[in-house]
């Protein structure tokens, strides 16, 4: 898919934002702000973490009221201040938020009709025809999940879906707009491919699409137009073709531009480490490896091969069984997070909302959590040097917020990743697992993670990242382990392997036992 | 006029008109100096229960007559209250406490402070410790002791529903322990009732304070009167229960015509609840401000150094037909006993 | 694409709750009504109950004592459900019953206009709530508390402390009479929960609250208008205190002052006890019934087997806890205990 | 590499906190302070109350009757902010006051094994609590509201309804001695208020039960032991209900039965207040020492100044809303409106 095959888009635009302001406080996340977008594009709305591309479309959905701006949609125009949900949903704008907006506790049907409105007889919900047409949708969408499945039971990957499914099939009209905040950050290449060939058609169709994404070469297959975000403005626009990467990137950080190099690991990694023996936890059935010390070991598969699993289970996160498994020598079994950290290891969880952020907490205390022995000077936890602590993990990471004491809740998503990294990476451990490190982070900031990552390496850490995204891999690790039905298909060497190699291991033809 | 424990009467008729007739006192007549310009500190037992905050109404009434700075504290119907209301007496530097309805056990502790503040306490209708602690605590009647007052209240009870029923009382006993006169009044009753060879306890409910605090008071009720079907006669210890469902409890039984039903207290509200036939048939009833009066004597008295002298405040059943006071109006005896005129007169500034 | 439709079913049973319909999911379900069921059939045999339990009298006398309580119940599980407590509703019911008692005894208006009254006392102060709190945010738990609080100031302002008596006979013989064989409050306690039951398991609207107290964020996020619903529920709570309060002065013949915490908390008890049974987790109108006549059919055969009062306070306790106890150990067994 | 480090450069000022102490956050911080202060002063200017307010007498009372209820708030805060309600605080204050009153009175037993007895009772109440709750995984509100309903029970069994007296002469002069000017209780009261506040805001164990409170999953996923928080949680709030205890018994000179509700409700209405203050959005300490003292100080005011009980329930219930609405229309000002 590249640009030729797409039929020429009219120029005229489905709708344009000018002026958008939002402050949060002394906060200024959007500065006069503006976006337009041609009728029947493709528009890549990108941008560092923080810049403001989710508070621009959370105004646009009137999920936060603008301090100003004025929205031409339609011939109309409307003062954004005073939109309402119902009104953006009348204008026909579809939105899948970065944070997906799904009920967990309710079931998926429930959560279908919540944004899309319950079919009723006189006043009574009609539940058979509420569950049939959520199993449709299920079906068209291929999610393997039944309308009354609670959705807290979902993979964060099925989650995803069911979102994108959701507003994708309440985006019947041929001219309704939709507006995706990063779908694809918890999706495998596999699901995030079919997304983007979905975003195609429907472009193609004459729906209008406004895709924010840190994926730049999913963003090179689908995306006709680019804006980029810097500092809550609107720092360029162009065709996609003006827009390589290099550009993109300098616009983001308002620096000159920067590639990312092959790899990060240049380092050869040392004696065994870690080795594991037929361990069996979550959807993960049999996995025995041996990982060096220094060294970075790539996870791939399929979802619910259980491919993240195997570090939840190392870290005792979730209930396994396992021959034994020896960390440095000495056995290493940890049957709570607490016994795992005392070993010396550290995780990073897929699920961060659910699993990894205290919200309404302060940046730094949620920096501080995992060295609280540390803070603590005998007396009382050091406020000197928590915040001393805090100040270095935010400008190694440069996490973008109002302040040091603002609750993590309103930082933006990327900004709450590189959070929760910092939060381990600052313990120096011995053992990482990593999940999903960079869902969500810019690739700036990527490019440091991966930097600090490849160097708490070098330093004699043992890495296992847990990853659906394959360039990751590539980029960070000396060895793959791609996994199938719960088991590790192969070893593949990194220097040596490509993106197919791995993608053909993954999806590979092989008898599944019942 | 002192009378002594009424003498169990010959028959029915009798009954009620010993009843009728209860016991009745006066204020004392010899006279006591009036201390001025002093600052009393009304502590009522709960102002949301008509008997704590009528008499404490009549303390202030009487306190104001003789030009007294005198304010009301809210001890909220539970012993903390009132021991925050003593201590805030104390920090107001007054020097005069009268608590109503409380007794000496329950606030011993701010008492003692009190006392070593050197303040008149005052003890109104509420039971000493064994070492006194108040300053002085009123004698309900001449000849009566505490215990005797009380007792003498479920006799009363008894007389009119021996009465009503002819000699035949079937009664729903009621055990209210949660204060020391609950049980006190309980004895005289059921030591009447034994006297009278056609009456007999049929069947008998707890009820607490707590079962008022959890709404579990009507249901009780309703629940034992449905159980003891042969019931005729009801003796209730606080009327202010009837307000709070008893009296609806008996009308829902559609027993109200044949259950006769008495009270305590004779609290205002009542006597409409009497008059309509509402459920509650009578009630031993007594001049509630009378109490506040009699605290503001008895401290004018400590003051003076004079001893207390019984406050004369009678008992008498009120019922639809006999002695039953005008709608709102306050509890008068017959014949009508104007005690605030009488302490008035034996007040001398 | 094969191996990933088998990968897709194989997560697929895995992500189906295990055999829904078992045993535990009953008793989970159930179990509240089993425990009741139990209870009942213990005092019917009990020798010292047996002979008054089990009539249709003493079910009357039941039902119609818990009224009130099963009402204000109701009223206070609608901000509930919208994740806000309210405070007030046992004060609402108190104020709206001396509303409605003083608009006969001392105004001496007809019976109609003193019950719309009563309900618009209850509505007013169900609009004050929701403005306070869903309107301008402040925590509604101590909100609720301090309307309560004045609202109880008011009424012992009004009454003086003195209860008010001497309402229309038509509502006295409404509060104590009989209609069918049942106590005719109980009927107007029936349409309310079959309302409220109707309302939020099968409109929209109750869906919607629902939704909100699971995540206003996510709520915020599909557009429902968060405000509108905890508004909508605090009105809806007051107006139903206000019919509490009706009832109320019916069944007592009048209005008695107080604080009204007499009503809040059995009303809060039984909504809490009801959210462990027919739909656990969730507050909901069956359970909150079950609630009520839970501790109510306790304390019904307590008294008749002649049980001192203390004695009602401990096994009701005890009845709580080992509830609780049961639907949660068998929801615990049926999802199995993940960490 | 040079991008990165001007970008870092910038981030680094942007996360320089934007003039933190701003008008808006000292109100929001001190809002409750300044409301307080202005009370008291407006009650020592007041002609009716001026006389005796502002005395250290006064000052003594205030601080004594609140004494009781500061460290039952301060118990009952535990749990909340591992985010669990613990209603049998006041219900165990009241138990231990049993205990202690009785081991004195009834069993002759010394002051300070009495004293043991009733810390002793308050913490069984509060294993059992945390047992049912970090262990059985029940429901905190209705288990600890049964537990405390069965506490009332027995209580009210042993008592039968009345009051204990009769305890130590030395137990009554602490509870109304004073030292240095100051009520002796006030210095037990200072000292838990210092210690909690200590362990809460300066100890990795306050800091790991804040997160706990904040989001369970991720307490666990950062090594916190969850369950052994919570259960501590309660095993303190109920120890502290026994310290509460021990002060009502001494301040009454004995023991007066009941259900403590007269404890609870101003000590959750204080832990509430106080977290609109000092910390906004968190129960902290310092907040809920201004929440008891707001209160406390209006009733004292009012009382002096002569004014019905009615008026200072409308007052207090007026006042709650009121320190409710400007701090957090304060912090709404400073963080900007959440949509
Ligand atoms: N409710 C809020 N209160 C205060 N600040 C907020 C709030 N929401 C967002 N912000 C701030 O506004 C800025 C922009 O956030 P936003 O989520 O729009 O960034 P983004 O471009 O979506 O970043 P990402 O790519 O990581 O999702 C962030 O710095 C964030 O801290
Ligand atoms: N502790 C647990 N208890 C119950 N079910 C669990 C637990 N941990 C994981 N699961 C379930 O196992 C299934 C597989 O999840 P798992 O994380 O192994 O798949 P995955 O391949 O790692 O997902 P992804 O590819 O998206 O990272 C999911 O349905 C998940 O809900
Ligand atoms: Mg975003
Ligand atoms: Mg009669």
């Amino acid at each position: 898919m590249t640009t030729e095959q797409r039929a020429p888009s009219p120029s005229e635009a489905a709708f344009s934002a000018t002026g958008v302001s939002k402050t949060f406080g002394h906060f200024r996340a959007l500065v006069d702000a503006e976006l337009t977008v041609r009728r029947g594009t493709v528009h890549a709305l990108l941008g560092g973490n923080g810049s403001g591309k989710s508070t621009f479309i959370k105004c646009l959905a009137g999920v936060y009221t603008a301090d100003g701006g004025e929205l031409r949609i339609a011939d109309r125009s409307l003062e954004l201040g005073g939109l309402h949900p119902e009104t953006a949903h009348g204008l026909g704008l579809r939105f899948v938020h970065q944070d997906l907006g799904l009920f967990p506790q309710l079931t998926i049907s429930e959560n279908i009709a919540l944004s899309r409105g319950y079919p009723t007889r006189w006043t009574a919900v009609r539940e058979k025809l509420l569950r049939r047409r959520a199993q449709d949708l299920l079906d068209a969408f291929e999610i393997d999940a039944r309308p009354h499945t609670r959705v807290a039971d979902l993979r964060p990957s099925q989650r995803a879906m069911l979102a994108i499914a959701r507003a994708l099939d309440d985006a019947d009209s041929a001219d309704s707009i939709l507006l995706l905040d990063e779908p694809t950050a918890a999706l495998g290449e596999h699901d995030a491919q079919d997304l983007m060939d979905a975003v195609r058609r429907r472009a193609d169709e004459g729906q209008t699409v406004v895709l924010v994404s840190h994926r730049f070469n999913e963003i090179a297959s689908v995306a006709d137009d680019v804006t980029v975000f810097r500092d809550g403005r609107n720092v360029g626009s162009a065709p996609l073709g003006d827009m390589p990467l290099g550009r993109v990137v300098s616009l983001m950080t308002g620096g000159e531009s920067r590639e990312m190099p092959e790899s990060f690991v240049e380092h050869a990694p040392g004696a065994p480490a870690l080795s594991v023996g037929s361990l069996r936890t979550g959807s993960c059935r049999d996995a025995t490896f041996e990982v060096g010390a220094g060294e970075i070991l790539g996870f791939a598969g399929l979802d619910g091969s259980g491919h993240s699993d195997v570090l939840a289970g190392l870290f005792g996160a979730i209930p396994s069984e396992a021959e034994d498994v020896a960390l440095g020598g000495e056995r290493f079994r940890p049957h709570s997070p607490a016994e795992a950290m005392a070993a010396g290891a550290a995780f990073i969880p897929q699920d961060r909302h659910a699993d990894a952020a205290f919200t309404n907490m302060s940046i730094t205390q949620n920096l501080s959590v995992t060295i609280l022995d540390r803070i603590w000077n005998g007396f009382a936890l050091s406020s000197g040097r928590e915040h001393h602590a805090a100040a270095d993990t935010i400008s190694r990471f440069s996490i973008r917020a109002a302040s040091v004491d603002a609750p993590l809740g309103v930082l933006s998503g990327g900004n709450q990743q590189k959070v929760v990294l910092g939060r381990w990476l600052q313990r120096s451990p011995r053992l990482l697992l990593l999940v999903e490190p960079t869902q969500g982070v810019d690739v700036v900031a990527r490019h440091d993670i991966y930097t600090s990552i490849a160097a708490a390496a070098r330093g004699g850490a043992t890495v296992l990242v847990a990853s659906s995204d394959i360039d990751e891999l590539l980029a960070i690790t000396h060895r793959i382990a791609v996994f199938r039905n719960g088991r590790i298909a192969t070893f593949l060497h990194t220097a040596s392997t490509t993106r197919d190699e791995i993608t053909n291991a993954m999806l590979a033809e092989e008898p599944v036992d019942a | 006029s002192e009378s002594d424990p009424t003498e169990p009467a010959a028959d029915a008729t009798s009954s009620l008109q010993v009843a009728y007739d209860g016991v009745v006192g006066a204020p004392a007549t010899d006279t006591v100096p009036v201390t001025p310009d002093l600052t009393a500190w009304i502590v009522s037992c709960g102002e949301f229960s008509t008997t704590c905050a009528a008499p404490s109404a009549g303390a202030l009434e009487a306190a104001g007559s003789i030009g007294w700075d005198a304010s009301v504290c809210d001890g909220e119907l539970n012993p903390d209250g009132w021991g925050n209301c003593i201590r805030q007496g104390i920090a107001a530097a007054a020097d005069v406490i009268i608590t109503i309805g409380q007794d000496c056990g329950a606030v011993s502790g701010a008492l003692q402070e009190a006392a070593t503040a050197g303040i008149t306490t005052i003890n109104v209708g509420g039971l000493d410790c064994e070492e006194p602690l108040y300053s002085g605590t009123i004698q309900m009647l001449d000849g009566y002791s505490y215990d005797e007052y009380w007792e003498e209240v479920g006799t009363l009870q008894a007389e009119w529903l021996i009465g009503k029923t002819d000699g035949a009382a079937k009664l729903l006993a009621i055990e209210f322990n949660d204060t020391q006169w609950g049980p006190l009044i309980a004895k005289g009753l059921t030591d009447r009732l034994a006297d009278c060879e056609g009456c007999e306890i049929v069947g008998s409910v707890q009820l607490s304070n707590s079962d008022l605090a959890t709404g579990a008071l009507p249901q009780k009720f309703s629940t034992a009167l449905l159980q003891h079907a042969d019931a005729n006669a009801v003796a209730v210890p606080i009327d202010g229960w009837f307000l709070a469902g008893l009296a609806q409890a008996i009308n829902a039984s559609g027993r109200s015509d044949e259950l006769n039903v008495i009270g305590n207290f004779g609290s205002i509200p009542n006597w409409e609840v009497i008059r309509s036939n509402g459920g509650q048939d009578a009630t031993v009833a007594s001049a509630a401000e009378w109490n506040g009066w009699a605290g503001v004597d008895a401290a004018l008295r400590v003051l003076a150094g004079q001893d207390l002298v019984p406050a004369g405040i009678g008992l008498q059943v009120v019922d639809a037909d006999t002695n039953l006071p005008a709608a709102g109006q306050p509890f008068v005896y017959t014949p009508a006993i104007d005690f605030k005129a009488d302490y008035q007169a034996i007040w001398e500034n | 694409m094969t191996t990933t439709t088998t990968t897709r079913t194989t997560t697929a049973t895995r992500t189906i709750p295990v055999q829904r319909k078992s045993m535990t999911v009953v008793g989970e379900r159930y179990g509240l009504l089993i425990l009741l069921l139990a209870m009942i059939a213990f005092f019917s045999i009990l020798p010292a109950s047996s002979g008054a339990f089990f009539t249709t009298a003493n079910l009357s006398v039941v039902l119609a004592n818990q009224s009130v309580v099963l009402v204000c119940a109701i009223a206070v599980m609608l901000p509930l459900i919208t994740g806000n407590f309210d405070f007030s509703v046992g004060a609402s019911a108190v104020a709206s019953a001396m509303v409605c008692a003083a608009a006969q005894a001392h105004a001496g208006l007809p019976v109609i206009v003193a019950i719309v009254l009563a309900i618009v006392t209850g509505g007013a102060i169900g609009l004050l709530n929701g403005w306070l709190v869903a309107r301008l945010h402040l925590d509604a738990f101590i909100t609720t508390l301090g309307v309560a609080t004045a609202i109880a100031g008011l009424v012992q302002w009004y009454s003086g402390g003195l209860p008010i008596y001497g309402i229309d006979a038509s509502m006295i013989s409404f509060g104590s009479g009989t209609f069918l064989g049942l106590p005719m409050v109980v009927y107007v306690v029936v349409a309310v929960a079959l309302a409220a039951w109707y309302l939020l398991s099968w409109t929209p609207f109750g869906r919607r609250m629902y939704a909100l107290g699971s995540n206003r964020r996510a709520a915020d996020l599909v557009g429902i208008d968060s405000t509108r619903l905890t508004f909508l529920g605090f009105v809806l709570a007051g107006s139903l205190a206000g019919v509490a309060g009706i009832l109320l002065s019916a069944r007592t013949g009048g209005a008695n002052p107080g604080a009204g915490t007499e009503l809040l908390f059995p009303a809060l008890a039984a909504v809490f006890l009801g959210a462990t049974a027919i739909r656990p987790g969730r507050f909901n109108v069956p359970g909150t019934v079950l609630g009520v006549l839970f501790v109510a059919v306790s304390v019904s055969g307590l008294t008749l087997a002649g049980a001192q009062s203390w004695v009602d306070s401990v096994f009701n306790g005890v009845a709580l806890v080992l509830a609780v106890f049961v639907s949660t150990h068998l929801r615990r067994r049926r999802e199995g205990r993940g960490r």
